[in-house]
């Protein structure tokens, strides 16, 4: 991004950031903002819509967690009127599912001013309300407690893509004082007329920060190396890849947690409703007789073979298994081939189009 | 209006399918003569067609959405619900008028019965009769008893009852009694007939009966019917006939048995040019050295140029030479062409294999009943016809012969809207296309809405230079305005049109800026061209059209200029106009011709690239020629350079017989720029279909739906479509409507049944199936903006399905049980 | 093949006779695949029959090129649209005038129309040549009672020569006088102006070609000979 | 599938591992089938252990049909399509194309190997083709064994 | 001339032997009595002289191309008479080509012309140990005297 700036926190970066959003409410840039909220009872934030800026100082925009992925309501929510414009406060990864689900025709990206966030990682839902118990100021210590950072989300730990792309406006945390200061980019367009909206003086990025960023990225990549080659090694083998899901309750948070997994209802979960007891007794005939519900296998490869592709590595599949297979691992995984092989990445650029409707006679078999 | 009319359709090959369909999805009872045991002709030899290079063989039968699916791969037969075939039956004679003819069948092809024949193929063996190939001509000799077609299984045999002497050798040979000789007298005579179609094709000439290129005597010069058939037969490389070895030298000799005086052949062939490079391209594909003799090189049709420029870019060489002669060097088994690139440069060139482009047979006449009242002929068995054109004239002769058919009958008043299906049609364009296409359809029974831009309908063919083509257009017009079912709107457009096949709902906009709604089941687009603009120096420049316009406009007994300069191809048949207008050519021929016959000591000079003139058209040519018309050919690198000065125009130019640049100066400079379409990118917007760069609307499959856009309901015809001349307009204008009639008479028809639906409950509107859908019979619901399915335009592929990830998308209920088998 | 057969066949006036006029060349090349000649100092004849279009034959009867044709037909038996490229160069050549003749052909020419035969040989000569030849051929088995026939009246074949065969090539004279004596023919050889060879034809001048003719004519009612036999 | 699932005469190999491995051909109706259709009529063979299967068009090759398939104990798995532009449905093997592309990455990771998927363009006339390319993908799978899917009995 | 021989032969008023003329020969269609004499005439002499050929020896070949469009031996139309010898010996590539493409020994022609620019042009650049004989030589060789 080409212009930055440095808001002052006061000890309370979320506030800081909060005031934002009440500021673009106000001057009528948007007429409703998404951002992540914990109304009490709750101490988990979760997205929550809101369009009142005085409602804004309950709202947690830089809460290390995800409830969950805030790009489904998001892209859900921008298919409304057209008159209504939404700020979204989005992670990186948010913001990949909602390029995706804009392609496959589930967002209107023309109705969201997207605020990006750059992202540390989060935690884990029960670590956070864990942790909030212990620590008063979770979200603001978080950000400078490195004791607090590695406890994020085990995908997270080997995310490489914390830097928010195609937002409009980035909300800037790496390599800052958040006691003191935040740090807000915008490019042209609908981000430079929320920034002058907001009285941003475009100013110096401090250098410290490019330096914060490529510490934290090699130390990723240095993890992500790891995680992925365990899993390829895994998973290269029916047997390997059947210790991975073997294990498997066949409730399908996976699916209906994964922000890309668009379908209103996954064809697997319907299949294992309507199971041809003809086939399964003929197939029961075979060595060892099967596994109900049957289809598991078949579950697992049928979200790769449609997702792969737009895997954008946010780690909810995991998170949301209650036996903890690392789903999000085999996907990212099977999701970097993919992606390699159709020169392809998920949530890069709204106007790069689904490989598959590529139906170009160039080429060979 | 009789409830079906009975009609016989002579012929099988891709025009009597063609209009034998087109008669039976009109509701006529049709009869179809073959005379070979198996239909289609000779498409069935030709595995890759230009300008796709693709076979289209399974898209000759038309996709039926109704289910009832008799289309497949011409391969594998022929069968249709309205057509009774008699296949080995050739028509003899046809008596009486129309209304109450009879014809006389009679067998040329006896078939061996299928069911008794257990394919020992003794009968073969011991037949005496050895014969050409029916799919080549004579390089690959069979029996006269055969197999069927080359796809066809060993107990389909046939035999030819033109080579057959009746020994009955075969017969005794026969163990299962299959095979019965005294069938080979059977006749048939059809009774009542109302009116026949002529379809039957011309007959391909024989280099050996005009000793062209001494042919017989080489077993290696073979030619463009024989080559298919090395083609078809071919692995990895193409045996040649003498010896079996791989051909890596190949040359094409174009214009064998045509333009030639010698040999009375004044005429060209029209699709020789791009047979041979079709040949050359796919030659090349077997890393075979292809060069191509020609004289001119007859690209004339809309992609045709650019096929002649990617086959060069291939590696196609093409000679400008007619060769004298092909030399057999003895023993080293090489053909040798002596030839002269330019003046006075003479070269050799070796190859392993040479291919005569052969087409119309020089003495080749239809038969004497062509012309009897109530018998139908299709342009295509008058002169050689590429497929589309093929197709067009077939669909229009049906619609003519239909159209006439049911003059006596009276209007159907209640054609009214059913359920989704609109009946009306409306049509886009009143020039000679579009009104041919509005009146085929009104004398079909189907109301028509004609908008026209301009207040008066007629459009280019008002100012034709052929006073008889003037006057059939002014009757067009006149007959269209009175026409109880021809509603014309002049003056106005259409500026929107949505909804699917047979439900479009469209807006057109008068000159007040009135707008109306117009409901509709198909719409024809026939919105016709104009002249490329071109550069004026000054005002002795003229384009071809201006300049034919004035000196036929004076009659005989107008001025000439006493010099006139033509330069044809002006600023096209390059890019960014990168195709041949078709109708210079043949006007600038006409216009030399009555320059010379207004002025006959006028100084008439062409420069020129390929002159462009098809079928007996060629003697235009070879008029203007002879009555000294200069012709100067000129490359595209090197143009001819203009100026004007002192009155005159002078003409920088080199005459390459000479070899020498010369300066001409004329009273007169015409300049033929091409004609470019007139709103094509523009329809092609409003109605949702495709449009070349160059703004030409573009067809569903270019070969065997030439008249159907890529989404249903909408057809295209005439200079919209692609550059043709006058008649070829009037014909795509029928073929047009035929189509749109045929489309929705089943539509009113039939109990619509689709082959996919959409579970509205598991959508997610992602959208994919839209992108999927190759018909474009997917669409959003205008209202719900729910998927929804066309089923004018779904053919059953299941794109869609495989698409969908959840199956929202899902086939209909009595497909779904046996496509999921495997799943 | 007699005289009064070739002249009844070949139409004088020329270009254009049996077959079509220049302007209507297709330019195809048949004609320049098919000649031997094409190539040489930019012979093509494409470009001679544009400068018949272009009615520039002198100039082409003043150039080489006219005189590089052997008139052997090739370009005119392909070509598709019967343009008489022969006779055009025929014509070319009889524009050029008497200057662009080669040097031997307009001698041989200025001879025969001195002498009757294009060596300018005294019929002294001639008759001693044959002579002495036909003693030879006595001399050969089967041939002893050879005896030639010259000028001898109501012959059946009136036999002229080829001047090369009296000139050098005396031996070849003898082929035709075996069979001749071996078939019991009634023939004759006139005693002057023998020539069979009308240089006339390649020269393009009709008068020239038209004397040829006429000697042999003249011989024929002179012998009274019933046929003719003529060597080219 | 609708169509039959057809073994063709024995085809002159008697090796008996053959026997032991799944070659399913998934080919399109149109081209490829026409194809066999000539292949069996001009007495062409092909291995005994590929079973022919028709669709309509390779387009309408659900990537769910690939991974069944395989699941299901294939060794092999061909497509069969018409060549591009010859498609009846005009882009129908262009879609199998990319389907085939973007799942061979995911087979190969859970250990398939590219090889036992294999996608070729047959046109209706090239029953020698059909026979060449079955041969020489029959030949591929034997080398690389059964398929380490085959007999876990998945779904 | 043709007509002439094949009276002779065919009446019997000559008679010949096959088996004189051991050499392989080929056959040269002069322009005149070929090619020209069928544009002027409509009767080409191709046949005769083959058949008078057959009679007179076991062994022949014709050239490639032959008949109606053999190539000029180069020495017509007066050419011989010029002296353009290069020319005539770019003409003649041609017909030495056919000749040696033969592989005949002998080159039988039934023109005066075409024997003494052919034997010229085999001395000049051809193997000049190929002979050239007239077509009533060789029938003279063949003569069988009683």
């Amino acid at each position: 991004m080409h212009n930055f700036s440095l808001i002052e926190t006061r000890g309370d970066a979320g506030k800081a950031v909060s005031m934002l959003l009440a500021r673009l409410l106000e001057q009528n840039m948007v007429q409703a903002v998404i951002v992540p909220a914990a109304v009490p009872p709750s101490v988990l934030p979760m997205t929550r819509l809101l369009n009142n800026p005085a409602d804004l100082d309950q709202t947690s925009p830089l809460a290390p967690v995800a409830g969950v992925s805030a790009a489904t309501q998001a892209a859900k929510i921008s298919r409304g009127p057209q008159e209504i414009k939404i700020a979204a406060v989005l992670r990186p990864c948010e913001i990949r599912a909602l390029v995706e689900l804009h392609k496959l025709n589930q967002a209107q990206l023309d109705n969201l001013l997207v605020i990006g966030l750059e992202c540390p990682g989060r935690l884990e839902n029960q670590d956070y309300i864990d942790l909030q118990d212990q620590n008063q100021d979770l979200d603001q210590r978080f950000y400078r407690d490195e004791d607090l950072q590695s406890r994020i989300a085990i995908t997270c730990r080997s995310c490489i893509d914390f830097l928010p792309e195609n937002a409009h406006l980035n909300i800037c945390v790496l390599g800052l004082d958040l006691d003191q200061q935040a740090g807000i980019a915008w490019d042209e367009g609908p981000g430079a007329d929320a920034a002058r909206a907001l009285e941003l003086k475009p100013g110096q990025e401090p250098g410290e920060r490019g330096r914060a960023v490529d510490s934290l990225r090699s130390q990723r990549e240095s993890a992500r190396e790891e995680v992925m080659s365990r899993s390829r090694e895994t998973i290269s083998s029916s047997s390997g890849l059947q210790s991975m899901i073997a294990h498997c309750l066949g409730c399908f948070n996976c699916q209906r947690a994964c922000p890309v997994c668009f379908c209103r209802e996954c064809v697997c979960s319907r299949e294992a409703f309507e199971q041809n007891l003809e086939m399964l007794h003929t197939r029961a005939g075979r060595t060892g007789g099967i596994r109900l519900p049957a289809g598991m296998t078949m579950f697992h490869l049928t979200r790769l073979a449609h997702m792969a592709h737009a895997c954008v590595g946010c780690g909810q599949c995991s998170s949301v298994c209650p036996i903890h297979i690392p789903v999000a691992d085999i996907f990212r995984t099977v999701a970097a081939a993919t992606q390699k092989e159709l020169d392809y990445k998920a949530g890069r650029s709204p106007e790069e189009p689904i490989p598959h409707l590529n139906f170009s006679t160039e080429g060979d078999q | 209006m009789k409830e079906a009319a009975r009609a016989l359709v002579m012929g099988g090959g891709v025009s009597g399918l063609k209009a034998a369909m087109d008669l039976a999805r009109a509701g006529c009872s049709v009869f179809l003569a073959e005379k070979q045991a198996v239909p289609a002709g000779l498409l069935l030899g030709l595995d890759r067609q230009f300008p796709s290079n693709h076979c289209g063989l399974c898209r000759v039968l038309p996709p039926d959405p109704s289910g009832r699916t008799w289309q497949a791969c011409m391969r594998r037969g022929f069968g249709h619900p309205g057509i009774e075939f008699f296949p080995g039956f050739e028509v003899q004679d046809i008596q009486g008028s129309p209304g109450n003819m009879s014809a006389t069948l009679i067998r040329q092809t006896l078939m061996v019965d299928s069911d008794k024949c257990n394919a020992c193929m003794q009968c073969v063996e011991v037949c005496p009769v050895h014969m050409p190939d029916l799919f080549s001509t004579g390089q690959i000799p069979v029996k006269a008893i055969s197999r069927a077609a080359p796809h066809r299984p060993p107990h389909h045999l046939a035999i030819s009852l033109e080579a057959c002497t009746l020994c009955g050798r075969c017969r005794d040979a026969c163990r299962e009694g299959a095979i019965d000789l005294d069938a080979a007298r059977e006749e048939k005579v059809l009774d009542n007939l109302d009116f026949a179609v002529l379809a039957s094709g011309v007959e391909y000439c024989l280099p050996e009966v005009y000793n062209l290129y001494q042919s017989a005597a080489h077993a290696d010069v073979i030619t463009t019917l024989d080559f298919e058939a090395l083609l078809s037969s071919a692995g990895t490389d193409i045996m040649r006939p003498s010896d079996g070895r791989p051909v890596r030298r190949a040359a094409w000799v174009q214009c064998a048995g045509s333009r030639s005086l010698k040999l009375e052949a004044d005429h060209c062939s029209g699709i020789c040019c791009m047979i041979s490079l079709k040949q050359a391209s796919l030659a090349r594909e077997k890393d075979i050295q292809c060069s191509i003799f020609y004289m001119d090189m007859r690209t004339s049709g809309r992609d045709w140029q650019k096929y002649l420029d990617r086959a060069r870019e291939k590696g196609v060489e093409l000679i400008r030479c007619r060769p004298h002669s092909i030399e057999q060097v003895p023993e080293e088994q090489i053909l040798r062409i002596p030839h002269a690139p330019s003046p006075g440069n003479q070269q050799d060139r070796d190859f392993d294999l040479v291919v005569l482009s052969v087409g119309r047979d020089p003495a080749w006449k239809p038969p004497e009943y062509a012309g009897r009242e109530g018998v139908f002929t299709s342009p295509g068995s008058r002169r050689v016809l590429d497929i589309a054109r093929s197709i067009i004239a077939a669909s229009a002769t049906a619609a003519t012969a239909l159209g006439e058919d049911r003059q006596e009958s009276l209007p159907d008043q209640e054609a009214k809207d059913q359920d989704q299906v609109h009946s009306r049609v409306l049509v886009v364009g009143a020039g000679p296309a579009g009104l041919s296409a509005a009146l085929t359809l009104a004398a079909g029974n189907i109301p028509v809405v004609l908008v026209e831009q301009k207040d008066h309908l007629g459009g280019h063919g008002l100012s034709n230079i052929s006073p008889e083509q003037r006057k059939e257009v002014q009757d067009l017009a006149a007959r269209a305005m009175e026409h109880k079912l021809v509603q014309v709107y002049p003056s106005a457009a259409v500026i929107s049109c949505t909804g699917p096949a047979g439900g479009f709902k469209s807006r057109i906009r008068d000159s007040s800026g009135d707008e109306k709604e117009i409901l509709h089941g198909a719409a024809v687009l026939a919105t016709g061209g104009r002249a490329a603009p071109v550069a004026r120096q000054e005002d002795r420049t003229a384009d071809i059209f201006e300049y034919s316009r004035r000196i036929f406009a004076a009659g005989n007994s107008g001025e000439a200029p006493e010099s006139v300069i033509f330069i044809l191809c002006h600023n096209t048949r390059q890019e960014p106009a990168n195709y041949c207008s078709r109708v210079c050519c043949s006007l600038a021929l006409k216009s030399c011709l009555q320059t010379l016959s207004l002025r006959p000591e006028a100084e008439v000079t062409v420069f020129y690239r390929d002159i462009m003139v098809q079928g007996d058209d060629e003697e235009l040519y070879t008029r203007a020629r002879s009555e000294g018309v200069r012709f100067i050919p000129y490359s595209p690198d090197a143009p001819p350079s203009l100026e004007a000065k002192d009155g005159k125009i002078r003409v920088k130019g080199s005459d390459p017989y000479l070899s020498e640049e010369s300066e001409y100066e004329a009273e007169q400079l015409v300049l033929a720029p091409g004609v470019v379409p007139a709103a094509g990118s523009e329809m092609a917007r409003i109605f949702n279909v495709h449009s070349s760069a160059e703004g030409f609307l573009c067809e569903a499959d270019a070969k065997y739906r030439p008249v159907e856009s890529g989404r249903a309901g909408i057809f295209i015809c005439g200079l919209a479509r692609n550059p043709v001349p006058f008649k070829e307009a009037v014909l795509e204008g029928r073929a047009a409507a035929m189509s749109a009639l045929g489309l929705l008479k089943q539509g009113l028809d039939s109990r619509l049944q689709t082959f996919v639906r959409v579970k509205p409950a598991l959508c997610s509107l992602c959208g994919l199936c839209l992108e999927a859908c190759p018909f474009k019979a997917r669409y959003a619901h205008e209202e719900t903006g729910a998927m929804a399915v066309d089923p004018l335009a779904c053919r059953g592929c299941g794109a869609c399905v495989a698409v969908c990830p959840n199956k929202a998308s899902a086939w209909s209920e009595q497909l779904e049980e046996n496509v999921h088998e495997l799943n | 093949m007699n005289s009064t057969e070739v002249l009844s066949h070949t139409d004088l006036s020329g270009p254009g006779g049996g077959g079509n006029p220049a302007q209507i060349c297709l330019g195809c090349g048949t004609c320049a695949s098919a000649c031997p000649m094409t190539g040489i100092e930019g012979f093509d004849p494409r470009r001679i029959v544009r400068l018949g279009q272009l009615g520039r034959f002198e100039e082409l009867g003043e150039s080489s090129l006219a005189w590089l044709c052997t008139m052997c037909g090739r370009c005119q038996e392909g070509c598709p649209m019967d343009v008489r490229i022969t006779d055009m160069i025929r014509e070319a050549r009889d524009l050029g005038g008497e200057k662009t003749v080669p040097q031997a052909i307009g001698k041989g020419i200025e001879m025969f129309m001195e002498t009757g035969n294009n060596l300018g040989l005294p019929d002294e000569d001639f008759g001693f040549i044959v002579e002495d030849v036909a003693e030879e051929l006595t001399e050969e088995p089967g041939f002893e009672d050879f005896v030639l026939p010259v000028d001898k009246e109501d012959a059946r074949l009136l036999f002229t020569l080829h001047n090369k065969l009296v000139n050098t090539q005396n031996e070849d004279l003898k082929h035709w006088w075996k069979i001749l004596h071996a078939a019991g023919e009634s023939w004759t050889l006139p005693g002057s102006r023998w020539e069979g060879v009308n240089w006339g034809f390649f020269s393009g001048q009709d008068q020239v070609l038209k004397a040829g003719v006429d000697t042999i004519v003249g011989n024929m009612e002179r012998l009274r000979s019933r046929g003719l036999m003529y060597p080219e | 599938m609708n169509t039959g699932i057809s073994r063709p005469e024995e085809a002159g190999t008697d090796n008996s591992r053959h026997k032991e491995l799944d070659v399913l051909a998934l080919v399109c109706n149109w081209c490829t089938y026409t194809a066999a259709d000539l292949a069996g009529v001009t007495r062409l063979h092909y291995p005994a252990q590929v079973r022919l299967i028709r669709f309509m068009c390779t387009g309408m090759i659900d990537m769910r049909y690939i991974l069944s398939c395989f699941l299901d104990g294939a060794d092999g798995v061909f497509i069969g399509g018409c060549h591009p532009g010859d498609c009846h449905y005009l882009t129908g093997n262009l879609k199998a194309r990319v389907r085939i592309k973007g799942i061979r990455p995911v087979l190969e990771s859970v250990g398939i190997p590219p090889q036992r998927l294999r996608l070729e363009w047959i046109g209706a006339s090239e029953g020698k083709k059909l026979q060449e390319d079955l041969t020489s993908f029959a030949r591929v799978i034997e080398q690389l064994g059964p398929s380490d899917y085959k007999g876990m009995n998945l779904v | 001339m043709f007509d002439l021989l094949v009276e002779y032969i065919s009446t019997q008023r000559i008679r010949l032997d096959r088996d004189r003329i051991k050499k392989k020969a080929v056959y040269h269609d002069p322009c005149n009595y070929g090619r020209k004499s069928e544009a002027l005439f409509g009767h080409g002499y191709f046949h005769e002289p083959r058949w008078i050929l057959n009679q007179c020896l076991e062994h022949w070949t014709d050239m490639q191309p032959n008949r109606a469009r053999q190539y000029c031996c180069g020495g017509g139309g007066g050419l011989m008479l010029t002296p353009y010898e290069e020319q005539r010996k770019y003409y003649s590539r041609r017909k030495i080509e056919q000749i040696k493409n033969s592989r005949a020994e002998l080159v039988v022609v039934p023109c005066h012309s075409c024997h003494g620019h052919i034997r010229a042009m085999l001395d000049a650049q051809g193997p000049a140990s190929i002979e050239v004989k007239y077509l009533w030589e060789v029938v003279a060789e063949a003569l069988v005297m009683d």
